[in-house]
């Protein structure tokens, strides 16, 4: 094997310690933005560093989450997700209605059919987007909108209650301490990194967004990834509609209102690119508990409501803004 | 800092469920902290904002620190409300619930590892959670809307062309409103229900949605409105389109401007939900409950039908 | 002769790795200093910093004697200096006018006096014998007609100072010719021109001086007249390099690729002809000739409207690349930038882009042995990186070029599409890749080579076809290849 | 002037032809979306053709039509602007601080005030995009959040009623038969299309929307041009707030939500790309007229609101779909 030999020069070791410490800088600013938010709210009010709240913290944070690690694959493919609020709706509908007490089918059949629902408006959306050529906003906002409709429209905007125990128990047990939710959340981030990090689809990923056209021309069946992506992306926003229903004991065609926005803001805040390519999944989980800090945090500080709309825009000003700094470290070194 | 976890006195199952159990005066909890919570459906529209001004001031009077969250209709945000106000030791929680059939787990949960007091207020859970529940004050929605609708009837001497205006579909409280209209309705078949749409609760969405309605060339005679929010939108329309008074228009809640409106003939009935009532009642629950004395565990607070003969008298004071 | 510009050991630095070590340079009223050296070697980012793109760690301008700091591009163009820059700059959706009045737009009162641009560009472009309508939006240009564009613009700007860095990358000889033609008039009006190029014949037709920089030090200043071109290069590459197009004489084997009556209307039509086994073919033509397409279509990029492509005697229909990929077709497209690289991914995952999936395992990627791939290949075509996890973005343009190929050559491809393959890559480097295409025709693989540079495609090639607005006008072998009879043929006017 | 003769060839001249014709179809078909959306709406029902109607539409349609101006703007430099509706609110409820009976400030103190107010958030928007490196989604997302906090607070969530009878006549009256509204909207567009088309200012939104470093390069200020843009569209999001204040008669700090949802959904319906650079305010006008014929003609049919949406989704996708086929035509010929 050959090795350029000037690497093995001075400059070169020193631009790989230098290089180290502004990756590692870039890597944690929004990890250290986290921190300093934690610092404060414990300061602010103790309470918030009790493990029950922690724990709470966690477990809220979970829907959104894992609405955000499906966001995190489409925003890496140079797409975007409005519909996951919407699917969700439709999937929390369904499972409701597969494990109504006199229906009562196993807690497997809501999964299944919540995750195929999620997983068909996801593949429809990459279909109109990859196929036909819609703009990925204007193809999910009109699922956002056809699925809402969906979703109230198929019990006349009734919610569907009276659902089995086995079924209430999968959002609302705890496993060795910790809310399943959880669980759920920590088992779905870590999927996605493994596939982002590790796999040739997840590389494809990365390829799609970065650069379209050298993707297709590597050989890359750019249409058929991308249909993937929404499709995991749609499967994922079933999965939170099933977790949904149990957690709100019912199907409930309003939930998820404008939760895209929350996803796509937790992924924005880990560095996630809105123009594809960039980011990585550690990112979107430290947005995510970000945001969950800073909706918890805020209730408990008693904070009205109000305030805190104009605080939480502050707030991930300030966090992103660490962020922006930590990356420009590098070039100060 | 959790709040102990006490086996729970008063249930669905004890034999008198009107009542804890006095007497055994060792049990009486302690209370574990000043702080109560009320956890609002939202605080968007005038009524809601003056449940939480009433929420705090009533609760001051009894001594009670009150803290005000707003889910803003998010279910599952008021759900994670409610879970973050237990294990925040607050002594007690007064919620009004964004859907009706959405707290069972929390319900139970909350009731199971935190002895505190939970109320529903306003709005109602269903028949399992409330059996759960420390207790519950509540509106008939669906009265008020029967009351109104009856009113619309009267006014129409049976017979004519509404639209109905809603709230969010699928909220519960736009659900239990219409059906109170529909309940009425299915008596008088000569009253033709021409449009129905949602307005969202608000005056942008009410106004664009009224004159579509107007420019559709059907014939209207009312138009009825879930809340007061959506009226005055229509009532900037039918003034632009000279229709006052030849339309009639219903709203809910009797705000403030509901109430002039009333007043002025703009608005030919309302409905008012007397949320100062709903408090007092819930915070003489709460107060019982820590004192170990009986309270009542259902609590009714019953609409009324505002219309020019009786808004003053309601209201002497505006 | 004056001094209008110096620099005065400028020292720059990127992610803590110094790429300029205290360089200086002094360029006088009315001459073409060359400035050379090897990909990477720091002749962009010195360009740049005089043109207040990046700030200087270090170092001093002075414009006709007088220190400056220029603290960005609008700066510098209001102090006189302008600038071509390597990497072509177009606002795809505006038009070649307004792309070339951008930022200096002729107006009465904020309005834009569309006709006036127009007017004035023609004339540019005229100067240039460019016959492209002013109103032409930048997208629909091939890309040497918007290298055409950019030069317009920078000769448009009436500056003192004029920065060109490699203009003739991707522009033909013809082009050439009349941008040399305007340099010597522009240097008879006392204008100082600083011009990159890897193209060493250019420089002893058009410099007054030379300076070679080798990694980010300056080796030497030297009239051009004094120096020849065996010592140019042995500056830049630190060695004695003989030839840049080595010999081969590879043995032609069986028939690998037949294209039958290829036609897509509006780009090519009725193209015929094959390729055997060890050999090089050139193809030739004008810009707009239609080669690129003829390849792309070839590769699945794109569909044929009529006509067969037969890979290895049979009738071989690819929907996409991955069709041609996987008939051991490979294609190094002619915009390294747009089709041939993720800018923002690292060289590694650049590297192994097309093979990733061959060697995984269970979807898993093989992390070991990509890295392996990836350092044979930096090691073998000499890619000048800090580290494989560095984003190809910042790479030299040089080094993006062998990325690309090192990208392809993992593919282990029988037939080659080169398309432009040279393009922006310094002598030694150019030599490595010509003795690399040599080595794969050894091995009996068949190589398509699309070059705008005639004596590459002389020195190179075992046959040339040449074509000429969409149609394959010729076909040159042995003896025939020379530079004045692939002109005779590529040219529609006679 | 010179034509190159090689024009003169086969391949050369079909191209230029099939290009011309290509640019026709791109250009109107959209256009052809809306009067094929018209015609089946006139045909479902007849008082949909009503000249009452048809001024209606385009009264309703001018809030969103004014926000998606601003909208386009900021999407033509390559951002994007989520917090027009929260803006929007703000404005409101400063116009109508301004005009309550009993203050009776005149008109156009209340005109000042929103117009202000908005600039004042368009330019904080920018100014943190420019010069501090937030990214378009999260500064706006931010400003989303804060302004509707502003909103509230202002009030404590209570609208301000009773607004002077001369500024009620601001979006209430009547001009020449036509509601005064459109007036508004046609003034805006007409303006912003003189901006882009013709100035110098508008080549440098499409610079810098099409290759920031160009315009870079180029001498062109980014920064500075972004903040203005974004500084119109804010004063623009203040100038639908005065109107809506006048138009519902009060002071309403919670109007205006996800209206950046269709303002969005405008600009890319009329061909606005959303990576900047490319589309033009005709696109955008017929983008809002289709937007409100959907939600006009669906009313006034009796469609429940439930079915509007999903309808509303479908029929989004045909009209973009039918633009799509239009601009592919050119590939075909
Ligand atoms: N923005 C940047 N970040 C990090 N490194 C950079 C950046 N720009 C340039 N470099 C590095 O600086 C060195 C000099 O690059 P430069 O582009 O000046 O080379 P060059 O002499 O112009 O080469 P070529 O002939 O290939 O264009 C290269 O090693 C390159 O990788
Ligand atoms: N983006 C585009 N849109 C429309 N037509 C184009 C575009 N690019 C190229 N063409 C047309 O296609 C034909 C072939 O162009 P192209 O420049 O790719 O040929 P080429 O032989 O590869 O020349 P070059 O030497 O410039 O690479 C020309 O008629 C050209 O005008
Ligand atoms: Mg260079
Ligand atoms: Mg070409």
């Amino acid at each position: 094997m050959q090795i350029d030999k000037r690497a093995e020069g001075f400059p070169y070791r020193m631009h790989l310690m230098s290089l180290r410490s502004a990756e590692f800088w870039k890597k944690t600013g929004i990890f250290w933005a986290l921190v300093i938010l934690v610092i404060i709210m414990a300061l602010s009010q103790p309470a918030f560093l009790t493990q029950q709240n922690l724990i709470n913290i966690l477990k809220q944070a979970s829907i959104t989450g894992i609405l955000a690690v499906g966001m995190t694959l489409v925003l890496l493919s140079g797409g975007i997700d409005l519909s996951v609020g919407s699917v969700l709706a439709v999937a929390c509908m369904a499972a409701a209605f597969m494990t109504t007490a006199d229906r009562g089918y196993p807690v497997i059949v809501a999964f299944i059919a919540g995750l195929s629902v999620g997983a068909l408006f996801g593949i429809i959306n990459g279909v109109g987007i990859a196929y036909i050529g819609f703009a990925p906003f204007i193809m999910t906002l009109a699922t956002l909108s056809a699925a809402r409709g969906l979703a109230l429209v198929s019990t006349n905007n009734k919610p569907i209650f009276n659902l089995t125990r086995e079924f209430v128990a999968v959002s609302n047990s705890q496993f060795l301490g910790l809310p399943s939710l959880i669980y759920y959340f920590a088992a779905t981030a870590l999927i996605a990194y493994i596939l982002t990090r590790f796999t040739v689809f997840g590389k494809w990923i990365y390829a799609v967004g970065g650069n379209e056209n050298a993707a297709k021309f590597s050989g890359i069946n750019v249409k058929r990834v991308k249909v993937i992506i929404y499709g995991i992306a749609g499967a994922l926003s079933g999965l939170t509609g099933v977790l949904m229903a149990s957690r709100i004991t019912s199907g409930n065609p309003t939930v998820g209102e404008a939760y895209e926005l929350d996803a796509i803001a937790a992924c924005v805040i880990g560095g996630i690119s809105m123009s594809g390519g960039s980011g990585s999944i550690i990112g979107t989980v430290l947005g995510v508990l970000i945001l969950g800090v800073i909706s918890n945090g805020f209730d408990i500080l008693g904070i009205s409501s109000n305030y805190q709309r104009i605080m939480k825009g502050i707030v991930i000003l300030l966090a992103v803004y660490i962020d922006i700094r930590a990356r420009s470290a590098k070039k100060t070194i | 800092g959790s709040a102990p976890t006490k086996p729970q006195a008063s249930g669905g199952d004890a034999p008198a469920p009107a009542a804890t159990s006095a007497g055994e005066t060792s049990t009486v909890p302690q209370p574990p902290s000043k702080k109560v919570a009320w956890v609002a459906s939202n605080i968007a529209n005038e009524f809601t904002t003056g449940m939480a001004d009433n929420a705090v001031a009533i609760g001051k009077e009894h001594g009670w620190e009150v803290t005000v969250f707003n889910p803003n209709s998010d279910l599952a945000k008021q759900i994670s409300q409610i879970e973050n106000a237990a294990t925040q030791g607050f002594a007690a929680i007064i919620f009004d619930p964004v859907a009706f059939d959405g707290m069972n787990a929390v319900v139970e949960n909350t009731m199971a590892n935190h002895n505190i007091p939970v109320i529903t207020l306003h709005g109602s859970v269903s028949p399992e959670a409330q059996k759960l529940l420390t207790a519950y004050v509540a509106v008939d929605l669906t009265k008020g809307g029967e009351l109104k609708m009856e009113q619309v009837v009267k006014d129409l001497g049976g017979k004519g062309d509404i639209a109905i205006m809603t709230g969010t579909e699928g909220q519960t409280s736009a659900l239990l409103v219409t059906q109170g209209y529909d309940n009425v309705l299915k008596n008088y078949p000569d009253i033709n229900v021409v449009f129905r749409g949602a307005g969202n609760w608000n005056a942008d969405d009410a106004t664009p949605l009224a004159e579509n309605w107007l420019s559709s060339g059907k014939h209207l005679d009312a138009i009825v409105c879930n809340n007061d929010g959506m009226a005055l939108g229509v009532r900037a329309v039918l003034q632009a389109a000279g229709l006052t008074g030849k339309i009639k228009l219903y709203g809910l809640d009797a705000t403030k401007e509901g109430r002039a409106a009333i007043r002025d003939g703009s608005f030919d009935a309302t409905i008012w939900v007397d949320s100062y009532a709903e408090f007092v009642e819930a915070f003489k629950i709460i107060d019982a409950f820590y004192a170990g004395q009986p309270f009542e565990k259902e609590v009714m607070v019953a609409p009324s039908l505002v219309t020019k003969d009786n808004v003053d008298q309601l209201f002497p004071n505006d | 002769m004056t001094e209008i510009l110096r620099m005065k050991g400028v020292v720059k630095s990127f992610s803590g790795v110094e790429v300029l070590h205290g360089v200086d340079l002094s360029l006088n009223e009315g001459e073409v200093l060359a400035l050379v050296g090897e990909n990477g070697a720091g002749k962009s980012t010195l360009m740049k910093i005089l043109m207040g793109i990046e700030q200087p760690d270090s170092g001093e301008i002075f414009l006709n004697g007088v220190k400056t700091i220029i603290p960005g591009p609008a700066h510098a163009l209001a102090l006189g200096i302008a600038m071509i820059h390597q990497e072509l700059n177009p606002v795809p959706e505006m038009t070649v006018a307004e792309n070339i009045f951008l930022g200096r737009e002729v107006n009465r009162f904020g309005f834009v006096s569309r006709r006036e641009q127009e007017r004035l560009t023609e004339a540019w472009l005229q100067k240039l014998r460019l016959r492209i309508p002013p109103a032409t939006r930048m997208r629909d240009l091939s890309i040497s007609q918007t290298q055409m564009v950019e030069i317009a613009k920078a000769l448009s700007l009436n500056s003192k100072i004029l920065i060109m860095d490699e203009p003739t990358s991707a522009i033909t000889q013809q082009e050439v010719n009349d941008l040399f033609h305007i340099i010597t008039m522009l240097r008879d009006e006392g204008i100082g021109i600083i011009y990159i190029s890897h193209k060493l014949d250019e420089l002893f037709q058009i410099s007054d001086r030379v300076q070679v920089l080798r990694d980010g030090n300056v080796i030497n200043v030297t009239p051009t007249k004094e120096t020849s071109r065996r010592a140019m290069v042995r500056d830049m590459v630190g060695r004695e390099l003989s030839t840049i197009y080595p010999t081969c004489d590879s043995q032609l084997g069986e028939v690998l690729l037949e294209v039958r009556d290829l036609t897509r209307y509006g780009e090519f039509e009725s193209v015929s002809f094959s390729l055997r086994a060890g050999e090089k073919l050139g193809i030739a033509g004008l810009m707009g000739a239609g080669r690129t397409e003829l390849v792309s279509t070839i590769f699945g990029e794109r569909q044929p409207d009529r006509g067969e492509i037969h890979v290895k005697d049979k009738v071989f229909a690819p929907r996409h690349p991955n069709d041609a990929i996987r008939q051991k077709i490979a294609l190094v497209p002619e915009d390294r930038k747009l089709m041939g690289l993720n800018l923002i991914m690292t060289v590694g995952d650049n590297i192994t882009m097309c093979v990733d999936r061959r060697e995984s395992r269970f979807g898993l990627l093989n992390i070991k042995k990509n890295k392996e791939m990836v350092e044979e290949m930096v090691g073998s075509l000499a890619i000048k990186v800090h580290s494989y996890s560095q984003n190809v973005e910042n790479l030299s343009g040089g080094n993006q070029q062998k990325v690309v190929l090192a990208k392809w050559l993992l593919t282990n491809p029988d037939i080659l599409l080169f398309d432009e393959p040279t393009r922006g890559i310094d002598v030694g480097a150019k030599a490595e890749i010509f003795e690399l295409i040599n080595s794969l025709v050894m091995q009996q693989k068949a190589v398509i080579m699309i070059s705008s540079e005639m004596p590459e495609l002389v020195g190179m090639s075992t046959r040339v076809l040449v074509m000429c607005e969409g149609r394959l006008i010729g076909e040159l072998s042995g003896a025939d290849i020379t530079q004045e009879n692939i002109m005779a043929l590529a040219s529609p006017l006679q």
